[in-house]
């Protein structure tokens, strides 16, 4: 089994989260983090000084699917966050050696 | 209070016997006293909370909630006595509001109503002092120093300027309701701790980041509300020159708010809520000692010139000084309020100008307790925070604290708890 | 100020001379206008400002900051002069107050205290509407707006609802506090803004959370608050009329709640905070109108229904519509202000009842009223957001602003940084 | 109201006729009114709300603002008549208001205006009572409970207390502002609700954090600003009792934060913002009763030691009891509340001391009342909430809801979305 | 040396992170985290408009073991966490090449 | 590829973020959570109630390098992040098979 993370621009959840709902993904986790990467800051303004905001927003999906959903699954990211411009950010594949599901006790693709 | 003011301006107040109360005054006096208080625990609480970091927010807003407490306590234990009793330098005779009982009159409202009244006062201006000190300061130092700094800087002050004793010390001033004895008084003495304490060690190195400009703006709204209680409790009646002093506020107030959004609009093409909350505030120093006799186009003036002025004040004088005053205390409230303090003597309207005004001496006065206020504030307050640091073995908390932040050491708290 | 509603009624306060200034009712005229103050960068900013999402936040509460200040500012140079000069379709000759001193007097009080009380219903007003633009319309298009709309829109209908003068448009309406003149007037200018700006690209696709119901809370609870020196301060004086409208608006605002909360209950076993904030609102905008006049038992039934129906209007209505009133300025203010209008003439206590009462041509004058503040206000607030929109280049930010949402990128500034 | 207690001080103001409106009295009476009414659905609520965790916060300040919506109902219906109706247990005779008119004077100020204010107490009685039962009672239980609770346990407790007729069960007590009457009786029956619904599951198991001591600080200080119309309101006039009310209320405030947070520090090293708000609602629990009668030696007296014993209470005794009162109602309300009556008949005044004043016998008449009150409001409470229990199907929410707290479930809405 | 991760209830923190304190796992790392899946979530109201929350609030715990440990942390956790409603959680074990304890620059499993 | 980790005290992102800027690296993702450690937590209080704080506030820094890089990321990530006491944190690094750079759909090395 596969770790698929993809770091995208908040406002695409949404998108994704439908997109990858179409192929049949039924399971993620997400989280809010912040990115530091080529897109530039804001600049933030605070009684008179004004600076830039290095870490911008991202939201991070984290989903754990089997070796052959890999490919489809990063495909239909890239296609549901892709905005074109600079920030849109990366998808990260990595090895899962084992998933247990804590409800049932099911283990790796059952548990998926 | 006010009386030399009012006397100077011959107001038709006066005419009322001194000897009996009338229950509209003390209606309005009785609000315009609750309105004080709530500038204080709420009003600057929430707009110097706001401001700070979200590691020393709880900090902060207890410097207030702290100020108030023990400046109310202080106020009648001494202060009151030492403020508005009888003597040339200072007052004496009513400590403990000894002889004071609730059939004395001040004016025609009971006389513990105006040691209420007075007493807001004091607590605001030591509060108002804290936001220079603020992400550094030890939370019992500051306890202290309340307490000693109403009694030896804020009391003698009041006494010249509002006692109506024929004091040596007055010179006959314009300051309706406070811009030289709260306003810059407060600005002057957080200036000296700040410059005392030394830079927070994140100054000038890191972002700092205000936990949030909602509560700036809810903290400004309830101090602009409370002004009205400030300024036109400050003619300790309900007639029209609290009435004018209530809609000068107001537009000063206004125009505050759109002056420091202007000029921040034109130099960074941002219009932020800090800068309109903290507008407003400027625009509210600036008008306090003009609000008993400036017209509504002086207020334009005022308020409109003290926002910029504000802004000017922490976007370009404060770097060419090498003090971290953390929440700008001396700009807002020290800068613009000498700005207001001279701004009175010139902006007066038709209706309120007194016989035989002469601008030129009377800019003199304005510059006289100007100056007699830096003087005396700067040096007492330096003694006062000495002998603040000293009792409490030192003024400044240690670096592990200041980089943990002061709520999580100082009160094992977190400002939100999501 | 509604002096023609007044003597219609008779009231024994009339009897009062009006050329003595009366220093309880200048005290509560005072505080009236200080409350109703904070409704607008207090009660309203917040109860918006919760309303809206994280990342526009400052930004609806900064058009309720800004439009107070601009609001003032216009009102003190002109609008007050249109609204309560002497004259037919609009009043003159009161610029910049001209010829009004701290002796002036306006029935029992100051003049230049009616001034500062009428001009903060000015400022809510354009403030209100500005619910119905949020999330998408330009910082700059919005404040030129409010200062027009207030000298265009708001002062001439104030003038013939108010000023006293035998002016043409006076349909000899009930309207105490500004049910027609402010809310009605607010909902439509908010509506007709929202249907030339446009939908928010989100609305109807995304789930739109409020940032938060707390703020929500707090916002209706001052707004409450702040309603006494709208509705009981419409009076102008301290007296039983004043105590009847005070009471009959904390049935009202009570009942709203439970209307609202009510309704929602049945139809989804939900009890949410923000239908009880709105009903709150839905039920004191109901009374607004008829609080100097109606009874405790009609003052229930109008809070009631004002709850239920403001809920059955935004979660109904609304989607009948294509037109995005971002906050609902239309449906609470507009509707709502709408059956208060009309309960106005069908519940008035027996003790306010005029003699010869006539429901019938009291409800044909209600509905005069309500016709020509929507066909007036329709009208002259689309001419005047072309105006704003053409001076400001266009009156709706960037789609990627609109996304990114307006608090980053017009004020450079968050929320909360926690 | 407390004519009786008056006229035991034998007060001049009983000299004005009772028959002539007096605007100055009404002016503050309007205020202090909006100010008490403050204190529910925004000071209570965010106090409350502050203090409770992430996941209740919504359903917290519900309580709040639905007690006092339906209290406000419920008081105008009947509870009016209860309280200040005539009859010896309980009044009769003004349902609804009834004969009523905008004309009917209570003492110098309109009768409808009193209702209003009386109102104001009803509510904040229950609401504070709700912060015993929080994170587990049904929310509509509760909303049956406070109508209820209005009507036979608050109304006729402040019959006997204040409605001045000659009630067997006036035992002569001093309780000049509802030290006994609302709080030792909120407290009280906030206990026997908490036991009846035993404690919640998490309940000395897991650390509960309050949600944010921001919001708690802003809520007390808004307790504190309308404790003024609380306590000074309850001389039903703007005089010299009046503002030696206020002055009292602020001194015993400032001095219950100092307590407090004193007594926190030398036992945990530690000064907390919830603790400095806490102990200033000690403070102002413990001026209460005595607002009308102690002077300035008393009020410091009074408040510190209120402070240290609401902390004492919440620290050490409640351990020793097996009662969850969530937010601590009965010991900060109902201890301090007990302490504060005390205090009333030790620490008076010179100037308010009634002539042949016996301190023996006042005590007495002081543990009669408050032994009344614990009996009472202990009983009739368990009664009434096991009603309202029965009409909603059990009383508390079910293990599920209480673990994933009832702003989701019940609500269906989040405190804050970030 | 392994990765093991959970996603559990929020509620769960407290019992789990005091089993496993129990077999002496000493250090972890928590977020919040918003989880996707089978669980339904719960309805909000917004004036008058109904929704439904698809992302629930979720906690993941990390933590790195030594291999030997995995086994028993694995079964620690579910143990701890399971309610046996729909929404328990999963849990997922990877490989982890190095730690480097930045106080000591110790490695591996000495810096686990 | 590598991910590498770093769990930090949150007053030392800023140092961290400059000294891995100045080596090079320019993409990473840092996340707020909280640590359970050896470090002894302060106490809060709630109404005369005292309690310890197990979960104490730390950054999570997570960046992908290229395998040559990673010795250099460690080091400075270590030198930068040190204060020397209890609670300074730990680096994890970890195998990633696949990167993808989602506005281009560059792979792998070239979307680091
Ligand atoms: N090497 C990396 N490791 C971890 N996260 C990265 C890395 N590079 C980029 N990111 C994440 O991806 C986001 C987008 O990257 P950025 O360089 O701004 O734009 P783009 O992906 O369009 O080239 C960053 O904000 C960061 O969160
Ligand atoms: N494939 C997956 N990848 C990552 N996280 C997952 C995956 N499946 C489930 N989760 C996480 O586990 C949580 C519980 O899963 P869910 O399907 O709702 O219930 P259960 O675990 O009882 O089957 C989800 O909310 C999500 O955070
Ligand atoms: N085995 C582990 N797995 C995951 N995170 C860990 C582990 N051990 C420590 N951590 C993280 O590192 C932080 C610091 O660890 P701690 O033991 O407190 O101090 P030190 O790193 O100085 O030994 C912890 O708060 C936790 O976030």
């Amino acid at each position: 089994m596969k770790r698929v993370e993809a770091v995208i621009k908040p406002f695409k959840l949404e998108d994704v989260k439908d997109a990858l709902a179409e192929i049949g993904i039924t399971g993620m986790t997400v989280s809010e983090v912040k990115g530091y990467g080529r897109q530039k800051g804001h600049s933030e303004l605070y009684r008179g000084a004004e600076y830039v905001v290095d870490f911008l927003p991202k939201i991070k999906m984290e989903m754990v699917v089997t070796d052959e959903s890999v490919e489809q699954v990063t495909s239909t990211i890239v296609e549901a966050a892709r905005t074109g411009k600079i920030g849109d950010g990366k998808i990260f594949v990595s090895e899962i050696e084992q998933i247990i599901r804590i409800r049932t006790g099911e283990t790796d693709n059952e548990a998926v | 209070m006010k009386r030399y003011f009012l006397a100077l301006l011959a107001l038709p107040t006066l005419v009322f016997a001194e000897d009996t109360l009338n229950s509209g005054d003390t209606a309005w006096m009785l609000v315009a006293t609750a309105f004080v208080m709530l500038m204080t625990p709420a009003g600057l609480a929430l707009f110097y909370g706001g401001l700070t970091r979200s590691k020393n927010v709880l900090n902060t807003i207890g410097m207030s909630l702290g100020a108030y407490s023990v400046g109310t306590l202080v106020w009648v234990l001494i202060g009151y006595s030492v403020a508005f009793g009888d003597g040339d330098l200072i007052g004496t005779g009513k400590v403990l509001l000894s002889g004071i009982t609730s059939d004395s009159l001040s004016g025609t409202i009971p006389e513990l109503l105006f040691v209420a009244f007075q007493g807001t006062f004091a607590a605001i201006a030591v509060a108002i002092a804290s936001g220079s000190m603020i992400e550094r300061v030890k939370f019992s130092t500051f306890m202290i120093f309340a307490a000693l700094w109403i009694v030896v800087v804020y009391a003698p002050i009041t006494h010249w300027a509002w006692s109506g004793n024929s004091t040596t010390l007055n010179f006959g001033e314009m300051d309706f309701a406070g811009g030289t004895v709260v306003h810059l008084n407060a600005g002057v003495a957080g200036f000296v701790v700040a410059m005392i304490l030394g830079k927070r060690k994140d100054y000038g190195k890191v972002a700092i980041k205000p936990f949030s400009p909602v509560l700036v703006v809810l903290g400004a709204a309830l101090l602009w509300f409370g002004w009205f209680g400030f300024n036109a409790g400050s003619e300790v009646a309900a007639d029209g020159t609290a009435a004018s002093a209530f809609l000068v506020t107001n537009v000063a107030a206004s125009l505050g708010v759109i002056g420091w959004i202007a000029v921040e609009w034109l130099v960074y093409k941002k219009a932020t809520l800090v800068g309109g909350a903290s507008g407003a505030v400027a625009g509210l120093v600036a008008i306090t000692p003009a609000s008993g006799s400036a017209g509504v186009e002086g207020a334009i003036i005022i308020g409109l010139v003290g926002g910029a002025f504000g802004f000017y004040g922490v976007a370009k004088l404060k770097s060419m000084f090498k003090v971290d005053d953390s929440l700008d205390a001396f700009w807002i409230h020290g800068l613009v309020g000498i700005w207001g303090s001279i701004a009175t003597a010139i902006f007066i309207a038709d209706y309120a100008m007194p016989e035989n005004y002469n601008m030129g001496s009377q800019l003199v006065a304005q510059f006289s307790a100007i100056g007699l206020t830096i003087v005396y504030s700067g040096i007492v307050t330096a003694i006062v925070f000495y002998v603040a640091s000293a009792i409490t073995g030192g003024g400044r908390v240690d670096e592990e604290t200041e980089s943990r932040g002061l709520d999580e050491t100082v009160h094992g708290e977190k400002a939100i708890n999501i």
